[in-house]
């Protein structure tokens, strides 16, 4: 069932030499499922997560056919109606949890207070349920960190603390902004896996960003490519490694691998027809 | 001034004995600072061509009695001998006396300088009430005719002299409509009604219960403390906005928008909290500087200032009095300055 | 294709293909998002309304600035002869004017070139070296920091005699220590940086890298503070005039104008009025062509990509 | 905001110039007013008949010896001092003798008579209910009594001075900030740069004072006393310039008062100068000086010109004012003296008024081809420059120490010694390195004059030979003009020769 | 050629003491490859900074090229010798310095005298083009300033040239052409590199041996067949191994 459907979604910057569109024409939709989208840098996937929440800021225009949640057009409600869809309905883990967190509040507050701004509930209610959800994403010292600030604390927990401050009111959605290309390898596999549980457990949907190929391939159910703002290439994440579009063989052959040494690395060719290519859509 | 820009100074230092090792650095920090600048108030004091001597002995002295004054101030003395007995005194807490008015300096600046505070005070106060929100809204709306407005409201402040907005103000709200007290502190029915225990009045008479005082005190403060008021509110809102705008871009104001939160809980609850720290250092420099006593304004308004006083004192080489007016002013300047720095640790989870 | 539209490419470049081309294409896009801040533009026309007014001052000026005129004196707004009235010696108040812009971009110029220089030298250093001179320099600039402003200029202009030089060096000498501060705080990260460590693995000594490497990236900082400073310094010009201690007469520096003005402000107020809305149009222009800069040069705010 | 009580007179006036209430020390202004309501004298002057001269005041009356050198002095009976103790020819004695001795700077204003700390046990003696003093020649009997009407002549108690004595300082300290008189107010309160606040004696032997207290406010600017007269909030204003007299005049309740004073403006020039030494050059410039056109403009009503040392009231005051601007006779002079167009610096004090005359003076001088380039500055500075004989032109102003003829002779005429060692820095001629031309003996024997008229004649000869000769050109003298809320009667600011005194005023 | 024994370095003093390496030992042969691995805050950079003289405080032995190196100060042609690569291509860069300036300043630096025709060469070195000899770092994307960064860090013809983690702030597409052009100047120049990242598929691709940190201390040393063959023998390089190759 189709929890998230975007129809030819249009990002646009005014900038000195004209106008700049980010994301041009994406379409696609979301189930139940756990959607990778990636891509190299600059090529739209942030802009695409944010303005399915409407976050981009003027002068910055977010234009589409529509955007729906489970049947309503999200940008026909007022800011009002839409402040009850960011967080309770859809949610979105930031790119760097470094500057995603408040610096001069707690852990706990900030965690709390997703949880009261949807929920009519005390304070300690929300303690008892923050405290919960920082366990369920394997913090062990759940009561100090709830009293300590962001920067006492290192880039894993810090996006498990995003993750839990997301996931708090219980959204039906989940987009993830490359939650782990700032963390190590190590810390990586538990994030993945945190995540990975909770949408089993309470059937989100969940956007992954990443511009891991890898990654993208091995954890999700299908994959968006993206290059210069448009969708290239739809596949299924197991058959990622038999994708047809060059652009994502070059990204897949770029990479470096121990097991298949080799002298030189395959450099991407980049084909400017790629670009002006429409995107390809996902209408199910 | 911006002090913003300190906050790489003041990296959190060591975690052993944290306290008493930045007790102790302050501590020599203020120590040296005060020793320049009584070193700098001094050699001020001797290389002006200012004569002391012909303060006190006045235009007519002959040369005996030039001479004999010349003798009783020590003037006859190495520079350094009269340094050293000048320190001594100050450690003493004695600033000898005004050459001009005979009083001991102490005592002076007991009188004239709970007034410039209770003016700055009050100046900043409303700085602060009208400046910080105006910067808000013109950061929050950046680019809108509110911005815009506050823009020209805070430019004004900077741009006036400050003279002639008090003499104008004077006109219209005292001369014309009379609405405010006139110059000076109190009216005259009001003179030496409450005992001085602070040297504020406003003060003193709240605490006497002397409402009637009070009343007229204010009418007396209202306006020259609105005109610094109107000075500090042109350089808060200014620095509110700019500090504002940047937090207002950082990445988690829009994580707090993703949890759903309303626009002014984002920009109070959020980002505001972030930009206090800056806030006060700003809001302390500002007070400071209204603390360092504003001579025009105490002149237009005959208000008996420390800022009129050692203007006064200078030009007329009482300089006793000077240097004991910029100790104090020094001393304040680097009270606020440490202050500022405690409230950064308070607000500042990172400074620890 | 039009001229015009060959040159604008020529400067939009992203490919320049000369150090000149490189350079201008730099201020060009410059210029062209201060272009885009209606309010700078304001700012900017004033001021070079100002240059011009001084440059052609006796072209424009109806009268001679120190003609005295007793019988003629304080005449009003509007009079005959005199668009701006005539001042407590009968002078004609917009030929002062006009011949006063000329002293005031003179002190404006000379503390910007003086006050910055000397803060951004200090705070570099101390920023840069570090150690016992960042010590001793900052104790000295937090001396001149708490020191009474006004005390030290007086002082200053009573030690070497009223006159604008004198009271120039005196404005200075109270506005550098927060330069200095402000390039000290700015050094002390760009010193961190990794564009240091590089050009120090070339061999750069402290003196190239204070110089080429740190001096540039202060001074955009710089250039946006002294511009907002610009108002504080003509008035702090006025106040010394206020005191007496500014412009010697007859010279018809705005502020000096003012304080000789306001003894009549009750009844004949736009001789005072007069200079004061001349500083205050100046100086608003500065404060509005700053926030403009500021837009430009501050990287934080995203002028410069 | 409703008027003033009754009872009680405010003035605003600028009293920052106030450094001690001490008689034997005050030489200012705002002091000398102050202490003139305080302290009675031997000696003093009937506000409400200033031109009848000095009058008994503390001395009910006054014998001169043959010889001229003693003066006895019978003391009025029945006076109190403020702390109720008597006034005795013993505190008279204390307190002149204390003068002597302190040295303070107005001291020469007794010292001059041969007193010294030395001699005073024998040149000043009380008896009984006389004091005698002896002077060390014979001088003119006004010149000794107009001294004493000085402040320096002010009688304290002994018995509280003496109660307050710190390290011998004769009570110098304590005096500075209190007051021991028997006058009809005494100081409730000075607070520096703020005000003073004075309360009246109900014991004042000539009956107690209308006004119970006086309050002296210290208000910087004309336009903001202007503002707080117009509001009622004060009596009196007493400086405001000419613009806002004129504003004022038109007000309701308000009016204006004019006292000619004793204090005089005037243009010196030093004689070190190679061209300012000329005669002609001298000469030149005075009438290089637009007199009519500063008066009529921005010294409106607050100047009258008078081109003589001794100001109108003074014994031997003359009205000959023979200058007028008239540029091609300056021209003409310089040209005889064959003198090109040259540069000179003037000094001159961070004061409105003096910086306009500086700027009108640079206007008719530049008309003759002299470059006068002006040096402001604050009082001090420029003075302590002129004192060191280091300007070429000085503009300034000069008031009598006292109300005899020779307080002003004997600075402006009188240079006994003109070398740079004599370091004469109290006498105006030397200050401008001026021999004084031979008036200096004539100076010398005006003083011992005893017959009045001749005495007057003398002044007379000196006053015409210094207009022609001297490097000083007199410009003004100054009016005082006071605005006053229209109920308040019998003012008086002491004209030239006294200060203000408030006993006598009603409202 | 780096021969590295018993190495400390370590940050403050007293109570604020951060040892951030301990007895580091490991020693680079001319025209090797050597990697440095570990997590984040193991202390890889330091080690290089050490070596750089940017470090404050360190002790041990240092010898490059023969030369054993003291304190922070380095000489002439220690700077011709050996030169570093930076992490983060957007920092290294001046930002108000065209490249042209970069190179020019760096070549000057050097002493050379025919400094136009050097920039170019090394433009065309690191595949730039002179298209490029006039742009500011803005106008620049990642690939390319790391590339300004590498043709900066070759213009005084070094022998050993520091990289610290020169690909892991770009794009998978780029990383490959940096990797690609670091082989092939590493090839023409004959130049020794000893490399810090924390991605073991590129140290696997470039190095042929490397040492594993933890914590600040060295805890393996092995070459890249044992890499390849994941046969780690300490439980640390192990977890690594297998956290890499789980994707
Ligand atoms: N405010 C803005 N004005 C103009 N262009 C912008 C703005 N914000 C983003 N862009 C551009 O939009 C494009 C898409 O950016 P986006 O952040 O979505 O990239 P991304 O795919 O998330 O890259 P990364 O992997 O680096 O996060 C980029 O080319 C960026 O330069
Ligand atoms: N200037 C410094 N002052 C204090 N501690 C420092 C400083 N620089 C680095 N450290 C500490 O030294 C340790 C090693 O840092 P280093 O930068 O070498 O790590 P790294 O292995 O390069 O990590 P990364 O992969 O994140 O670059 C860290 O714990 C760090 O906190
Ligand atoms: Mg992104
Ligand atoms: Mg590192």
């Amino acid at each position: 069932m189709t929890l998230l459907d975007v129809q030819n979604l249009w990002v646009k910057f005014p900038t000195r030499q004209g106008i700049f569109d980010a994301v041009r024409g994406v379409s696609f939709t979301l189930g139940k499922e756990r959607l990778g989208i990636v891509g190299e840098s600059g090529s739209g996937k942030s802009m695409t997560g944010r303005a399915i929440l409407r976050l981009i800021r003027p002068p910055g225009i977010v234009e589409a056919d529509y955007i729906r949640l489970e049947g309503t057009n999200l940008l026909d409600l007022t800011e009002k109606q839409m402040r009850a869809v960011r967080g309770q309905r859809i949610s979105m883990v930031m790119q760097d949890p470094k500057f995603s967190l408040n610096p001069v509040m707690r852990i706990g507050d900030q965690i709390m207070e997703a949880y009261l701004l949807h929920n009519r509930a005390g304070r300690a209610d929300a303690r008892k349920k923050s405290l919960e959800m920082l366990e369920a994403v394997s913090i062990r010292d759940a009561e100090r960190v709830m009293r300590a600030y962001p920067h006492e604390m290192s880039g894993g927990m810090g996006q498990r603390i995003m993750i839990a401050m997301m996931l708090i009111p219980d959204p039906k959605i989940l987009i993830a902004d490359e939650p782990t290309s700032a963390l190590d390898v190590s810390v990586q596999r538990q994030v993945l896996d945190i995540m990975d549980a909770l949408v089993k457990e309470r059937g989100m949907g969940l956007i992954f960003i990443s511009h891991d190929l890898n990654l993208v391939a091995e954890f999700c159910d299908r994959v968006l490519i993206m290059y210069a703002g448009r969708i290239v290439e739809v596949c299924d994440a197991d058959r990622l490694h038999d994708a047809k579009h060059p652009y994502t063989r070059g990204l897949l052959n770029s990479l470096p691998r121990l097991d298949h040494p080799r002298d030189r690395l395959e450099v991407l060719q980049r084909d400017p027809a790629w670009s002006d290519a429409p995107s390809v859509g996902t209408q199910e | 001034m911006a002090l913003s820009e300190n906050q790489t100074e003041r990296r959190p230092r060591a975690p052993l004995a944290p306290w008493l090792k930045s007790i102790l650095v302050t501590l020599s920090s203020i120590a040296v600072t005060m020793l320049g600048l009584l070193l700098i108030t001094f050699i001020i004091g001797r290389v002006m061509p200012i004569d002391p001597v012909l303060s006190i002995a006045g235009e007519r002295a002959s040369k005996e009695v030039y001479e004999q004054v010349y003798y009783e101030l020590g003037l006859d003395k190495p520079v350094i001998v009269q340094f050293f007995y000048y320190l001594s005194d100050v450690v003493r807490g004695d600033f000898g006396m005004s050459l001009l008015n005979a009083r001991p300096v102490s005592e002076d600046i007991r009188r004239v300088f709970p007034a410039t505070l209770e003016l700055a005070t009050l100046g900043v106060i409303m700085g602060i009430v009208l400046g910080v929100p105006l910067g808000v809204v013109a950061a929050v709306r950046r680019g809108s005719w509110i911005d815009q407005l506050a823009r020209v409201v805070a430019l004004v402040g900077y741009s006036m002299p400050i003279f002639w907005l008090g003499l104008m103000g004077l006109l219209v709200f005292y001369g014309i409509l009379g609405w405010v007290g006139g110059p000076g502190r109190l009216g005259i029915f009001f003179e030496d009604i409450v005992p001085t225990r602070t040297g504020m009045i406003l003060l003193d008479s709240a605490l006497a219960g002397e409402w009637a005082v009070f009343r007229d005190a204010f009418s007396h403060i209202v306006l020259p403390a609105s005109l610094l008021g109107y000075y500090s509110l042109a350089y808060i809102s200014r620095m509110t906005r700019s500090f504002m705008l940047e937090q207002m871009s950082a990445e988690y104001v829009t994580t707090a928008r993703v949890k759903g939160m309303s626009e002014r809980a984002v920009i109070w609850g959020h980002a505001f909290r972030n930009i206090r720290v800056q806030l006060i250092t700003v809001i302390a420099l500002s007070y400071a500087n209204l603390l360092e006593g504003s001579v025009l304004t105490e002149i237009i308004f005959s208000w008996p200032g420390i800022g009129s006083y050692i203007t006064t004192a200078l030009l007329s080489a009482d300089m006793n009095a000077v240097l004991g007016g910029t100790v104090v002013v020094g001393l304040i300047f680097i009270c606020l300055n440490i202050f500022s720095d405690l409230l950064y640790r308070v607000f500042d989870p990172r400074a620890k | 294709m039009s001229d015009a539209t060959t040159w604008r490419a020529w400067l939009l470049t992203d490919a320049p293909t000369s150090r000149r081309h490189a350079r201008l294409a730099s201020f060009y896009k410059g210029w062209l998002s201060l272009r885009g801040n209606t309010m700078a533009m304001v700012g900017l026309g004033i001021l070079v309304g100002l240059l011009l007014m001084a440059l052609f001052a006796p072209y424009l000026a109806p009268h001679d600035w120190k003609a005295q005129d007793l019988g003629n004196r304080l005449q009003p707004l509007g009079s005959p002869g005199h668009v701006l009235g005539t001042d407590s010696l009968g002078r004609d108040i917009l030929s002062r004017l006009i011949y006063g812009s000329r002293i005031t971009l003179y002190i404006v110029t000379l503390v910007a070139l003086i006050a910055p220089v000397a803060g951004l030298l200090v705070g570099t250093i101390a920023g840069y070296v570090g150690g016992w001179a960042d010590v001793v320099l900052m104790r000295i600039t937090d001396i001149f920091l708490a020191f009474p402003r006004l005390v030290l200029a007086l002082a200053f202009v009573a030690a070497l005699g009223a006159g604008i030089e004198n009271a120039v060096l005196a404005i200075s000498l109270t506005a550098w220590p927060p330069y200095a501060r402000m390039a000290r705080a700015e050094t002390l990260t760009i010193r961190a940086s990794d564009y240091i460590s590089a050009i120090r693995l070339q061999g750069a000594g402290p003196i190239r890298i204070i110089t080429r490497h740190i001096w540039p990236l202060c001074i955009s900082s710089l250039i946006v503070r002294v511009t907002l400073d610009m108002a504080g310094i003509i008035l702090a010009a006025a106040g010394l005039g206020f005191l007496g201690l500014g412009a010697q007469p007859p010279s018809p520096e705005w502020g000096a104008m003012i304080s000789e003005g306001r003894r009549f402000i009750l009844d004949h107020w736009w001789v005072a009025t007069v200079p004061g809305l001349a500083i205050f149009t100046v100086s608003l222009a500065f404060n509005l062509l700053g926030d403009g800069l500021r837009d430009v040069l501050d990287p934080k705010d995203g002028g410069i990509e | 905001f409703a008027e003033t009580p009754a009872n009680m007179l405010v003035i605003a006036n600028r009293i920052d110039d106030i450094t001690t209430l001490d008689p034997a020390q005050s030489f200012e202004f705002a002091g000398s007013d102050v202490i003139r309501n305080v302290y009675g004298k031997l000696v003093n002057f009937d506000p409400l008949n200033l031109d009848a001269g000095y009058q008994p005041d503390l001395a009910e009356s006054w014998t001169v010896s043959e010889d001229g050198k003693s003066i006895t002095f019978t003391m009025r009976e029945g006076v109190k001092f403020h702390s109720g103790n008597p006034v005795t020819a013993q505190d008279a004695e204390f307190s002149l003798r204390r003068a002597v001795i302190l040295n303070k700077t107005p001291s020469f204003i007794l010292t001059q008579f041969g007193f010294t700390a030395e001699n005073v046990a024998d040149t000043i003696k009380a008896d009984g209910n006389t004091l005698t003093i002896t002077t060390d020649k014979r001088y003119a009997t006004s010149f000794v009594l107009n001294c004493l009407t000085a402040t320096i002549g002010g009688i304290v108690d002994m018995k509280t001075v003496m109660e307050h004595d710190a390290d011998g300082d004769l009570g110098n300290a304590w005096l500075a900030t209190n007051t021991a008189g028997s006058g009809a107010y005494s100081v409730q309160s000075w607070k520096p740069n703020e005000s003073v606040t004075l309360v009246s004696n109900p014991d004042f032997y000539l009956g107690a004072p209308a006004m119970e207290r006086v309050i002296v406010r210290h208000v910087q600017e004309s336009a903001t006393q202007r503002l707080m007269l117009e509001r009622n909030d004060i009596d009196v204003a007493r400086n405001l310039n000419p613009e806002d007299i004129a504003g004022v005049q038109t007000a309701e309740g308000v009016k204006i008062e004019e006292e000619l004073k004793g204090r005089l403006m005037y243009v010196s020039l030093n004689q070190k100068h190679p061209e300012l030494s000329k005669p002609e050059v001298r000469q030149a410039i005075k009438y290089l000086v637009d007199y009519a056109g500063m008066r009529d403009s921005f010294l409106k009503g607050q100047y009258t010109i008078h081109q003589n040392f001794l100001p109108a009231t003074y014994l031997g005051a003359s009205d000959e004012n023979p200058f007028s601007l008239n540029i091609e006779k300056a021209k003409e002079l310089l040209a005889s003296a064959n003198v090109g167009p040259f540069e000179i610096e003037a000094g001159v004090r961070e004061a409105q008024d003096r910086i306009e005359i500086a700027q009108s003076l640079q206007n008719t001088f530049a008309q003759a081809g002299i470059t006068l380039n002006i040096s402001v500055g604050t009082a001090k500075a420029i003075l302590a420059r002129y004192r060191a004989r280091d300007l070429d032109v000085y503009i300034g102003a000069w008031g009598p120490d006292y109300p005899d003829p020779h307080t002003n002779a004997g600075t402006f005429a009188y240079n006994p010694d003109n070398s740079d060692e004599a370091g004469a820095t109290g006498l105006l001629a030397w200050r401008n390195a001026w021999d004084a031309g031979g008036l200096t003996e004539k100076v010398d024997a005006a003083v011992i004059e005893n017959d009045r008229d001749v005495r007057a004649k003398m002044y007379l000869d000196i006053q015409a030979e210094f207009r022609e000769i001297s490097p000083f050109a007199i410009l003004f003298q100054q009016i005082e003009q006071s605005a006053l809320r229209d109920n308040v009667t019998n003012f008086s600011t002491g004209q030239a020769i006294t200060s203000a005194s408030y006993w006598q005023i009603t409202k | 050629m780096i021969d590295i024994q018993n190495l400390d370095v370590w940050f403050g003093d007293g109570h604020d003491r951060v040892d951030a390496v301990r007895r580091a030992t490991f020693a680079v042969n001319a025209g090797e490859s050597f990697g440095l691995v570990g997590e984040s805050g193991s202390g890889k950079s330091t080690i290089l900074r050490a070596i750089t003289g940017l470090a404050p405080t360190w002790s041990g032995r240092i010898e490059i090229d023969g030369q054993i190196l003291h304190g922070k100060s380095r000489d002439r042609t220690f700077y011709k010798n050996v030169q570093m690569v930076f992490q983060d291509p957007y920092a290294s860069l001046h930002p108000r310095h065209s490249v042209d300036q970069v190179l020019g300043e760096t070549l000057s630096l050097h002493g050379f005298r025919d400094i136009d025709t050097r920039v170019v060469k090394l433009l065309d070195d690191v595949g730039l083009g002179t298209r490029f000899r006039f742009r500011y770092p803005h106008q620049l994307s990642g690939g390319q300033r790391q590339r300004v960064a590498i043709a900066r860090a070759l213009a005084g013809e070094p022998d050993i040239l520091l990289l610290d983690e020169p690909t892991s702030a770009l794009d998978v597409s780029v990383q490959a052409e940096i990797l690609n052009l670091l082989c092939d100047i590493r090839d023409q120049r004959k130049l020794t590199y000893l490399m810090v990242s924390h991605d073991l598929p590129v140290v696997g691709h470039m190095c042929t041996r490397l040492a594993v940190m933890k914590d600040g201390e060295i805890v393996e040393v092995m070459d890249v067949a044992q890499l390849r063959q994941m046969k780690a023998s300490h439980p640390y390089s192990q977890s690594l191994l297998d956290a890499s190759v789980a994707q």
